[in-house]
């Protein structure tokens, strides 16, 4: 069963514009062997990115790599007052090395902001996020927005060693508790994890919860969220072609009132209830 | 003032640039004004339910697409309900796009939308009839002439019959269109195709094949239009590749009368608004007056593409 | 070690890498060491003096080329007292690619060129057949099992045919060249196309149509590939846009046995060597010991390349 | 009637190999509104082409312009010397559009040196160079060939305005006389120039007329030749995919025994004898 109309958020019709924008590259590093960084100056409505929104970026060609399609990212970070919007990415394939060789003041096309973002209950004292990988890069706005409502956060980070947990001096700064959890020393098995999701709900202290980046963590964040009767949200990835919701490539599998139904990740998402979304 | 107006098989257009199927929806509402459109055309819609094909649905090649979306569809019920009272706020008229796998399900799609707020009817022929061992209706004269005759019966709205390039004698195909009463053709759909990713050996499409569109396929089906024009009394429309106003005007040369363009937008969002912007521009720089001017004035005397000796 | 060498078709090749006909001439042998190359494939010939088409005879495209060479030919006396000379003093075998516009013709060129320094027959019968109306032969399966039937006949050597894309059933026509005789087919030709050029309206090639090659087009033969593997026992060569090793794996998991390189020497005369150590470098990173493994070895089990659902 | 094969002059059996060689650029400055000057660092065999061979150009996409194929482009140095390979070339379309892009340090691929050039005979002790817009690009290093061989050369330079004559310090540099005929004041009509051609071979100062660039002065000085029983070579163009004598679109009419055979531009030529290249 296929949801094609009217399956987004009544919220999200107020969502800014979305517009097909060049951008000049500010600065744009290495932030380890894997990941790169990437400021771009932008105008709005790019600006206006709420978390858990993406933006579609046109990789320029790079010798022999050309990519054709666009490329999603999620927004790490968009800030109407800098005149910035940055993202944190990981160096895959074709298109994401292809982006590599953008040095400041080259010009970027992005299209965006899209999708519908995180969902943030004012009424919340407390959330956890939990992520890995990329998926750190959609939490730290989050946890950033949480924070202005006055929501307290703790930020469950997972990785592979500790010199690869990502962005936690941002979940720092805003006074977040940071939970690195590590394969290296066996504190990110999902067993483990889920204890410590188990305890932070038992303490009253996860009012909500917030996955990204890893199948594994969703499906132990959904299983908590549902045994506490917790909130919850997940952002998705799909493979992308127009990122409007006009080409249905992006779809996943939802469950709904017992059924398994078809979104789009692209324009019902890239944010879905715990609850609704399935394992990948 | 470049007169952009067109008349496609009975449909008035204020500019002869408009979606293909598929590649369309209400979300780019969100990145231009939807009223500065030629027409509307939907993605295709079954009569029932469908889920569509399995994931991964696309993957990219070299200035190109493919894709096996399949044809997800919410149903005929669904769609009258909610789709077409949501194009009724904008101005350009509504195509919408039907498939079906027997000729009598043709012919009743088109007979239900037949209805206020409907502009005409795009028939996506390209999928298989199951009444013909699964061969699809646009691959073969016969089938072509079969189910336009049905649909002519079945609507008098517009009807713009749309061909596969994956036949070995399109004219022949469009020309069976033509006398089974189609008002327009589209050419063409996407060429069948497919991509292996050689890390997992898995096809990267998860229907195996898919359809190659994009600037990619452009000089096929530009060719397909040229070779269609030769021979048809009613309008072509041209799909294949379009991104620029210079692709539109090499398809309006070869013959069509109007174009859509699929895969481009969703690489580049605006991407028909610069066609028309530019098509505008184009004529405009040439002193030519009206759009309609262009079509067919590809200077070929001389020739006779269909007996050109082969290619190499 | 990775063995690289195959079988194709009753030649034997050092590597599974060779120029697409047309391609390729003696100039390429001021870039390279030509002995690298698993074979060689010859322009086609003609019986006959042959002047080949009006210029403009090329013109560019989205990651492709059209061409519209035609076969110029100084005939086939010419051919063997100087060509055949030339390509002696190398060790890849020598196919030379024939065509003719009779089936007689065809079968008079295979006999005078089953001689020493000739290791194999490639029939480009894409060409127009002008006793059939001047319907190209590899469009028709009933034309192409003619064709090859009185090739067999005519000679001992290995005979390779190669198809067009450009018909609605390329495995019909693939079947009948097997049962007519073939040892193997060249999977494929290239893509019947035009451009126009919107400043002087006129084609961007002096014959109006062409065939388009290159990039562009490599998922719609590499599909073409795929579906004829499914269906014959005898070895495919494919052919269409290969640029990289990476492309020549996607042919071979398709099911080609060897891959033949076209425009991309154009734009990079060292591909053939780069698709030849690339292809090396390839299975040894995979630990895969022959490169015989890669053929046919796309994962697909439990799909049916022939009834997957329409495209879209 | 078409020749394939052996038509090239047996010499050019011994021109330097041929590469495709990676290149990086020196310096690339506009010469006027239209004309550009590119100079790249190279190592043999591109350093040895000689005056009329040229190189194949493998323009780096650029935004939207992204060409496919090569684009031939006439020696205007190459010295061994310094490493460096020199293009002066005018912005046309796709290609050279893209090519404009380029800046210091860029990576440039070219691939040559090709085709047969100018052949000088040493016994001529004054020779006239007649050309007109890019064509001057490639009589300069002939000029220089010469003057080295110790042959006098006289210089015709076409052009629309003085402004627009493009090279005259080089052929100055080594003493030729230079003699610009502009459309602006006429001097530049074909029967003018005929009369000048005429006047310097009966003076005994033309042993042979090498000409390039335009159809009208192409004529022109066959016309002279012809009359005045002289030498004479034309550096023709015609568009090229290959550039190797592979493909076969490169083909110009030539007269030979009366009869119409094609050659191939990028392997017979690009510079062919003024008897035999016909009008175009
Ligand atoms: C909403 C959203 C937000 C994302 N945010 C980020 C981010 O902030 N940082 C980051 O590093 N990555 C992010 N990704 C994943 C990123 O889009 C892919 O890694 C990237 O597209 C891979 O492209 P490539 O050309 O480098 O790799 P390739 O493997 O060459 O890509 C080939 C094709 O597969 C698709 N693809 C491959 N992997 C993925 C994937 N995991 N998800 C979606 N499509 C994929 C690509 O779109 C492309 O069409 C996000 C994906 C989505 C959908
Ligand atoms: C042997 C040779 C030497 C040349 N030397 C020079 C030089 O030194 N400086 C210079 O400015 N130009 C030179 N040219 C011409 C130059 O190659 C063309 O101007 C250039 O290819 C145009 O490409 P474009 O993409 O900018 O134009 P486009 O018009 O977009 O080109 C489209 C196609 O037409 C072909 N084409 C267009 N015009 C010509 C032409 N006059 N000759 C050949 N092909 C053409 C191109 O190859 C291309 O495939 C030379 C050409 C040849 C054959
Ligand atoms: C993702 C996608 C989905 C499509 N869906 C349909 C469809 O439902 N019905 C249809 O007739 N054509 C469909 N098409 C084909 C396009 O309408 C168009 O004919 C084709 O893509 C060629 O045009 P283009 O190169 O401009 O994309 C689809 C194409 C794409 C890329
Ligand atoms: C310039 C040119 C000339 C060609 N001439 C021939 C030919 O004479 N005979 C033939 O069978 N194919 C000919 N072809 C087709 C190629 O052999 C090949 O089948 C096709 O180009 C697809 O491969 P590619 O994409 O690698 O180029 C020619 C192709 C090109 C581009
Ligand atoms: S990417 Fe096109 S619908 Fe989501
Ligand atoms: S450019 Fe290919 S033969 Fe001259």
């Amino acid at each position: 069963m296929l949801e094609a109309h009217a399956t987004r958020p009544a919220g999200a019709a107020n969502a800014p514009a979305v517009s097909d924008c060049p951008t000049e590259v500010v600065s744009h590093v290495a932030v380890n062997a894997e990941y790169r960084h990437l400021v771009l100056r932008a105008g709005a409505p790019a600006t206006l990115a709420e978390p858990g929104q993406f933006f579609h970026l046109l990789c320029p060609a790079n010798g022999e790599d050309k990519p054709y399609l666009r490329r999603p990212m999620s927004t790490y970070r968009a800030d109407p007052a800098t005149g910035t919007v940055e993202f944190l990415y990981k160096v895959t394939g074709l298109g994401t090395r292809a982006l590599t060789a953008l040095a400041s003041g080259d010009e970027l096309n992005i299209l965006g902001p899209l999708g519908v973002g995180f969902r943030l209950d004012p009424a919340w004292r407390t959330i956890v996020v939990l992520g890995r990988g990329v998926g750190l890069a959609t939490l730290a706005p989050l946890a950033e927005a949480a924070h202005a409502l006055g929501i307290a956060v703790t930020a469950i980070l997972s990785a592979r060693r500790a010199d690869l947990v990502m962005s936690a001096e941002r979940f720092a700064a805003i006074g977040a508790q940071v939970v690195p959890v590590l394969d290296s020393d066996g504190s990110s098995e999902p067993a483990r994890v889920a204890a410590l999701l188990d305890g932070l709900a038992e303490a009253g202290r996860a009012d909500a919860v917030f996955t990204c980046g890893s199948n594994r963590l969703f499906r132990l964040a959904k299983d908590v969220a549902a045994r506490r009767g917790i909130a919850g949200q997940v952002a998705l990835e799909q493979q992308m072609a127009c990122g409007l919701g006009m080409c249905f490539c992006c779809v996943r599998k939802f469950e709904v009132d017992g059924r398994l139904v078809d979104r789009r990740v692209c324009w019902d998402g890239p944010v879905f209830d715990l609850k609704e979304a399935t394992s990948w | 003032m470049v007169k952009l107006a067109v008349d496609v098989g009975g449909l008035a257009l204020a500019n002869p640039v408009m979606p293909a199927s598929g590649t369309f929806a209400e979300g780019l509402d969100r990145v231009f004004d939807l009223n500065r459109l030629g027409a509307f055309v939907t993605k295709t819609i079954t009569q029932d339910f469908r889920a569509g094909n399995p994931v991964p649905r696309v993957c990219e090649s070299a200035e190109g697409l493919l894709n096996s979306i399949g044809i997800p569809s919410k149903g005929l019920a669904h769609f009258i309900e909610h789709v077409v009272p949501f194009y009724a706020r904008f101005s350009p008229p509504l195509v919408v796009s039907i498939s079906a796998p027997t000729v009598d399900g043709f012919a009743a799609m088109a007979r239900a939308l037949t209805i206020p707020g409907v502009a005409g009817i795009e028939a996506n022929i390209s999928c298989p009839n199951i009444e013909e061992d699964g061969k699809s209706f646009a691959m073969e004269p016969r089938l072509t002439a079969q189910v336009t005759e049905a649909l002519r019966r079945a609507t008098s709205l517009p009807l713009w019959v749309k061909l596969t390039p994956n036949t070995g004698d399109i004219v022949a195909v469009a020309r069976a269109a033509e006398t089974g009463g189609a008002d327009a053709v589209v050419v063409s759909n996407t060429i069948l195709a497919m991509r292996i990713d050689t890390d997992t050996f898995r096809p990267k499409l998860g229907n195996v094949l898919g359809g190659l569109s994009g600037p990619a396929i452009k000089p096929i089906a530009l060719r397909m239009v040229y070779q269609c024009a030769a021979r048809l009394g009613i309008p072509i429309i041209g799909c294949g590749g379009i991104a620029t106003a210079e692709d539109a005007v090499e398809y309006l040369l070869a013959g069509a009368s109007a174009v859509q363009v699929g895969t481009t937008t969703f690489v580049r969002p605006t991407a028909m608004i610069g066609v028309i912007d530019g098509l505008a521009a184009f004529c405009r720089r040439r002193g030519i007056a009206d759009v309609n001017n262009l079509v067919g004035a590809v200077a070929d005397a001389g020739f006779d593409g269909q007996v050109a000796e082969a290619a190499s």
